[in-house]
């Protein structure tokens, strides 16, 4: 067997493979490393947190749907001291220090420029190896996915939280827009690091015997399979509209899905909703990349970023 | 510990019009204690989501389910056959507690019968209280070998003539201790029942009921909870419910269910 | 068994159930009609026609997705002339003349507005019912998605139909938008009588063993099931926020699909790629609404239009 | 006349190692036709566009197909038992057709093999020319019954030995006429083989090559073509094929595959 290289760079910062935890699906892996070893992935990303803890949105919080589900969790989270305490301080426990290890990448959240700002600036001397900035998820009503449809309000974050930032920033880009690589190209000018895309896309289902919402906060972000083509359609809009790293995401189930993101432009992908069908999902995505390198006798696995145009 | 496995299908029978009898075989029978349960995952690539069911029994490396048809995941598992696998994850959650001041009052409504089971195999001293909608009185018999059992009833006139014959004789038997037309908060009441604790797993509103009873009657409450679930192991905070003080664990006042429950104590949760 | 009201009314035109074809998923029904009766339907929506014949894009045009398919057809179609002769006359012939026929729904596209008003102004005197006006291809270089992706655009190439069209105009949106309702809106306010939704979600798929786009052209439209909690979303933000009829359609595969869009905001429903599942499918909508609104005791469909907010 | 059924499976069959012949029974076996085809659905609700099949053969109300796993849609259907169900519809597209100039060159290559059985059964002057990729060769016996066969096998020296020998006992039974390493063409050059008509089913270079050949040696030539399908009965044209005119339909160079085809003469289509 030869020696295949999986390792890919992020704005600096290695991960030993493509693989990395889709925020949100993974908490900040305590609860997996029960299940599997997360050592086994390029990267660890959190759940997203802000200054204070959110209580998030009433009961119920997700639905499924043809190939899918929608959650409105609503950015429930104990805060970033408690995160920063318990949390990293878990990740920093569990990750083994190789010469690689398993990045961890902290996904941030806020109502106000402030707030990012003020989160960003407290994970400045933590373990934290990259951030990634949520401005788009759609089940808060303030700030969050307001920042991420909005040109001018984008850039403007991005720019104050690349001032405030000690690590290199990934902007979390929302599907929910016209033009999602002029979205990307905004954030690039705007100093980002790295873009990762897709958050979910926002949905709806409605119980038609009780005559209600399923979700208690009406609305929710659709992920899954369901959404794939979606999401590696506009991972490959944004891979040829900039220069900055592309972090795939949306459905991936599998490390023949890993690839597509990958053929379609994404340095590194994140696995999310599929976490939940099968809790060692992530593990498995890496063991089938090697193999289809192997298949394909693929020596760097860089090789095949972008390589459908 | 908990496990993920393609679990193989022992015996899959039915025991009401809409409610199956499944044992699978498996790791996760060992560990599993009652009050706990098991994400179910259906064959159906559409349907991602787990379908939390409680673990109603084990038997060494064999392990059951008893639960009701209530959407397609389900009636899809009702399909399944003898030699089958299905694929599960468990055990999950934290399951009634050992140590609790017994005689123990056993409240069962509808599906939230079959944790009793097991629950009241694991004590020797169970007052046990089920409340069924019709007379289909699945796992009865069962239930009668580990304590005293009250039944309550919704719907008893639709068992018919030949219906209440049925009742009459399971009280002869001395299956049953009394039988009342009504829920389960109605057979406490009508036999006085008085116990030093008790374990309830029904709907919300028979646990809301529950939960007051017991505050205003002295007895400790543990009630066990339902809620939409992603990840069954406490990592996406869909499945919260609210709770009396700030959680340790989320920092605000909500707990997991598929973590810090689905048994919790009545008075800390807000049903 | 009581008289239950099926019957439903758009911008003057009454359809006598709800339930209409998706254009493009039913051809013109001449192919449908030696599998099912046509006559059960609402109204029959033809396949987008525009001036002269278009050739449509190569091949292959479609993919599978999970509980969903992508479609770059590229609007191939005989021309409006050759589509006024054979399929308007199909149509005419095969529709019982009743009380309440099914109606006759075309789809019009084109390249440019002078394209869109012309074909409008051929089907003046044709037995077209209502027009429904195609500014949301997402499978064709020029035209169609450009105009309904900005404002500006879509009020003038409404205003322009509408000025030129004998019959009521339904404007067809987009879902690749960030905000839909506003484009329901800017329809509303340049006369449309009504707006359809949604068109499909652009997307992509790549053959990993190959390395190439599975589709001809690249990208493709995502239809199906798995859209359908993308659409309800829209039909309910549309609905809010516009006087107007709304059509609803994404991925609707039974009467509670249809029953849930129309709770959601929409007056009547079209299927679509469902139909290349189960050619009865339209059929079986119909009876399993009625089903439901004996269940729950319905006296009128349109009650439950809107009824949940 | 079209049907849309759930057809009963009566027997499922594995004629090679990733080949299987599937009977199964409903109306629209009484009105196929040599070269027609049936849409078959698979039963997972993920996977929604149909699986496009050539008819294999029919016997009264029963229809047999034979198709190779090419994904997981066909995977799946060779999972399928005798007495479960499958969605299909058909018969569709056009077929062979009856009235030609005889004999007939019937070519079929790997999995466009199968519908040359049903097309050989319908006449008495057939020369059929078998392209197979390696030595399991599927199909040959019943074929044989139909008329003279030459084969062509791409990879031979999988047989190794022992399959050499079994090409030597074929040669000497009389199943086949003649033997070649190679593809169809290979096999009909090395022959000499000429024909008044010929009917080609097969991978698209073996139908541009059969094409050619015909033209050159005035041959007419049928081929039966594929492509992506939808909704199989020419309403959404997902299918289509370039047509050397103007096509009466589509008011364009485009053929429908579904409609007009799957059977189309060579010289009208581009392949
Ligand atoms: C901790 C716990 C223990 C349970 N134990 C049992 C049991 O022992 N026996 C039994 O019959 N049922 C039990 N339930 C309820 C059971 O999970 C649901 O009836 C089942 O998930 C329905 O699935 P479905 O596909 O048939 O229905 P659908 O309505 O099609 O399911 C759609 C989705 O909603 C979820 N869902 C639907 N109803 C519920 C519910 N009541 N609670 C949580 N999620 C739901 C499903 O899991 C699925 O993700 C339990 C629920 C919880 C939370
Ligand atoms: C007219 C016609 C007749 C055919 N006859 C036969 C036959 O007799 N035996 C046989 O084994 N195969 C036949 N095929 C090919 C057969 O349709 C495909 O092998 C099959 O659809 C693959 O499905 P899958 O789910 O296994 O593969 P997947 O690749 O998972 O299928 C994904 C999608 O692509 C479509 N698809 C994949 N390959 C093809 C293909 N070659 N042609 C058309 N659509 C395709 C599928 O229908 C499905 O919608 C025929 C195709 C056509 C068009
Ligand atoms: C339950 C759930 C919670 C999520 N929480 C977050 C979050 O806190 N921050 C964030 O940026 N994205 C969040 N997401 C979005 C995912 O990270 C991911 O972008 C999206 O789900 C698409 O990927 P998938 O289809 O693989 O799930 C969440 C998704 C789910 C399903
Ligand atoms: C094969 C195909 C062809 C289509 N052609 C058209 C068209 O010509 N004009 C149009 O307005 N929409 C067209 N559509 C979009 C559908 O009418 C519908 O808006 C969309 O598919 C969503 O509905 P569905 O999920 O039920 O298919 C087409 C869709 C498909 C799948
Ligand atoms: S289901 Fe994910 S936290 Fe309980
Ligand atoms: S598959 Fe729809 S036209 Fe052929």
């Amino acid at each position: 067997m030869k020696e295949r290289k999986l390792s890919v760079d992020i704005a600096g910062v290695t991960l030993k493979n493509p693989v990395m935890t889709a925020s949100g699906t993974f908490g900040s892996g305590m609860e997996y490393s029960e299940l599997m070893d997360i050592n086994k992935l390029g990267a660890v990303v959190t759940k997203g947190v802000s200054l204070l803890p959110w209580e998030g949105n009433g009961t119920p919080r997700v639905a499924e749907t043809s190939s899918g589900m929608l959650n409105a969790i609503g950015l429930q989270n104990p805060g970033i001291d408690t995160f920063i305490e318990r949390d990293l301080e878990f990740l920093y426990k569990t990750i083994d220090k190789t010469d690689i290890p398993t990045r961890i990448i902290v996904n941030v959240c806020g109502k106000t420029e402030e707030e990012y700002v003020e989160v960003v600036r407290r994970l400045a001397d933590t373990d934290a190896d990259l951030l990634e900035i949520n401005v788009s998820c759609p089940n808060v009503k303030e700030g969050a996915i307001a920042f991420g449809q909005d040109p001018g309000a984008l850039s403007r974050i991005t720019e104050k939280i690349k001032r405030a930032a000690r690590q290199p920033i990934i902007m979390k880009l929302s599907p929910n827009v016209t033009n999602i690589a002029l979205m990307a190209r905004v954030c690039e000018e705007a100093g980002a690091d790295a873009v990762s895309l897709i958050n979910t896309i926002t949905g709806m289902k409605i119980d038609i015997e009780k005559r209600r919402f399923v979700l208690s906060n009406k609305t929710g972000g659709l992920s899954g399979p369901a959404i794939k083509p979606v999401a590696v359609r506009m991972v490959y809009e944004c891979a040829g509209a900039v220069r900055i790293p592309v972090i795939g995401m949306g459905g991936i189930a599998s490390g023949e899905d890993a690839i597509e993101f990958m053929m379609a432009g994404a340095r590194a992908v994140a696995v999310g909703m599929m976490n939940f069908r099968d809790h060692l999902i992530t593990e498995k995505t890496v063991v089938s990349m090697i193999q289809y390198m192997e298949r394909h006798d693929i020596r760097d696995i860089n090789e095949i970023t972008g390589c459908v145009r | 510990m908990k496990y993920s496995e393609s679990a193989r299908i022992i015996k899959q029978e039915r025991l009401a019009s809409d409610v199956f009898s499944l044992w699978i075989e498996g790791r996760i029978a060992e560990e599993a204690r009652p009050g706990q349960f098991i994400a179910v995952y259906t064959k159906d690539p559409s349907r991602l989501l787990p379908r939390p069911i409680s673990i109603c029994e084990t038997e060494g490396r064999r392990l059951r389910i008893v639960y009701r048809i209530a959407g397609e995941g389900t009636r899809q598992l009702s399909g399944l056959r003898e030699g089958d696998t299905v694929e599960v994850t468990g055990p999950l959650g934290n399951g009634f507690p050992a140590e609790v001041k017994g005689p123990v009052l056993l409240i069962g409504g509808g599906i939230g019968i079959p944790p009793m089971l097991f629950t009241a195999k694991s004590r020797n001293d169970n007052i046990i209280v089920l409340g069924y909608r019709d007379p289909e009185l699945f796992l009865l018999r069962e239930l009668s070998e580990y304590g005293r059992v009250h039944i309550a009833v919704e719907r008893p006139q639709e068992c018919g003539r030949e219906g209440s014959e049925y009742i009459e004789g399971l009280l002869k038997e001395g299956i049953i201790e009394s039988f009342t037309k009504g829920n389960v908060l109605d057979a406490i009441r009508e036999n006085g029942l008085s116990a030093g604790s008790a374990f309830a797993c029904g709907p919300a509103p028979m646990l809301r009921a529950v939960k007051e009873y017991c505050g205003v009657n002295g007895i400790e409450a543990w009630v066990s909870l339902e809620e939409r679930m992603a990840c069954g192991i406490g990592a996406c905070l869909a499945c919260v419910c609210g709770s009396r003080d700030i959680d340790p664990h989320s920092g605000v006042r909500n707990k997991r269910i598929c973590a810090e429950g689905p048994v919790f104590k009545a008075e800390e949760v807000i049903i």
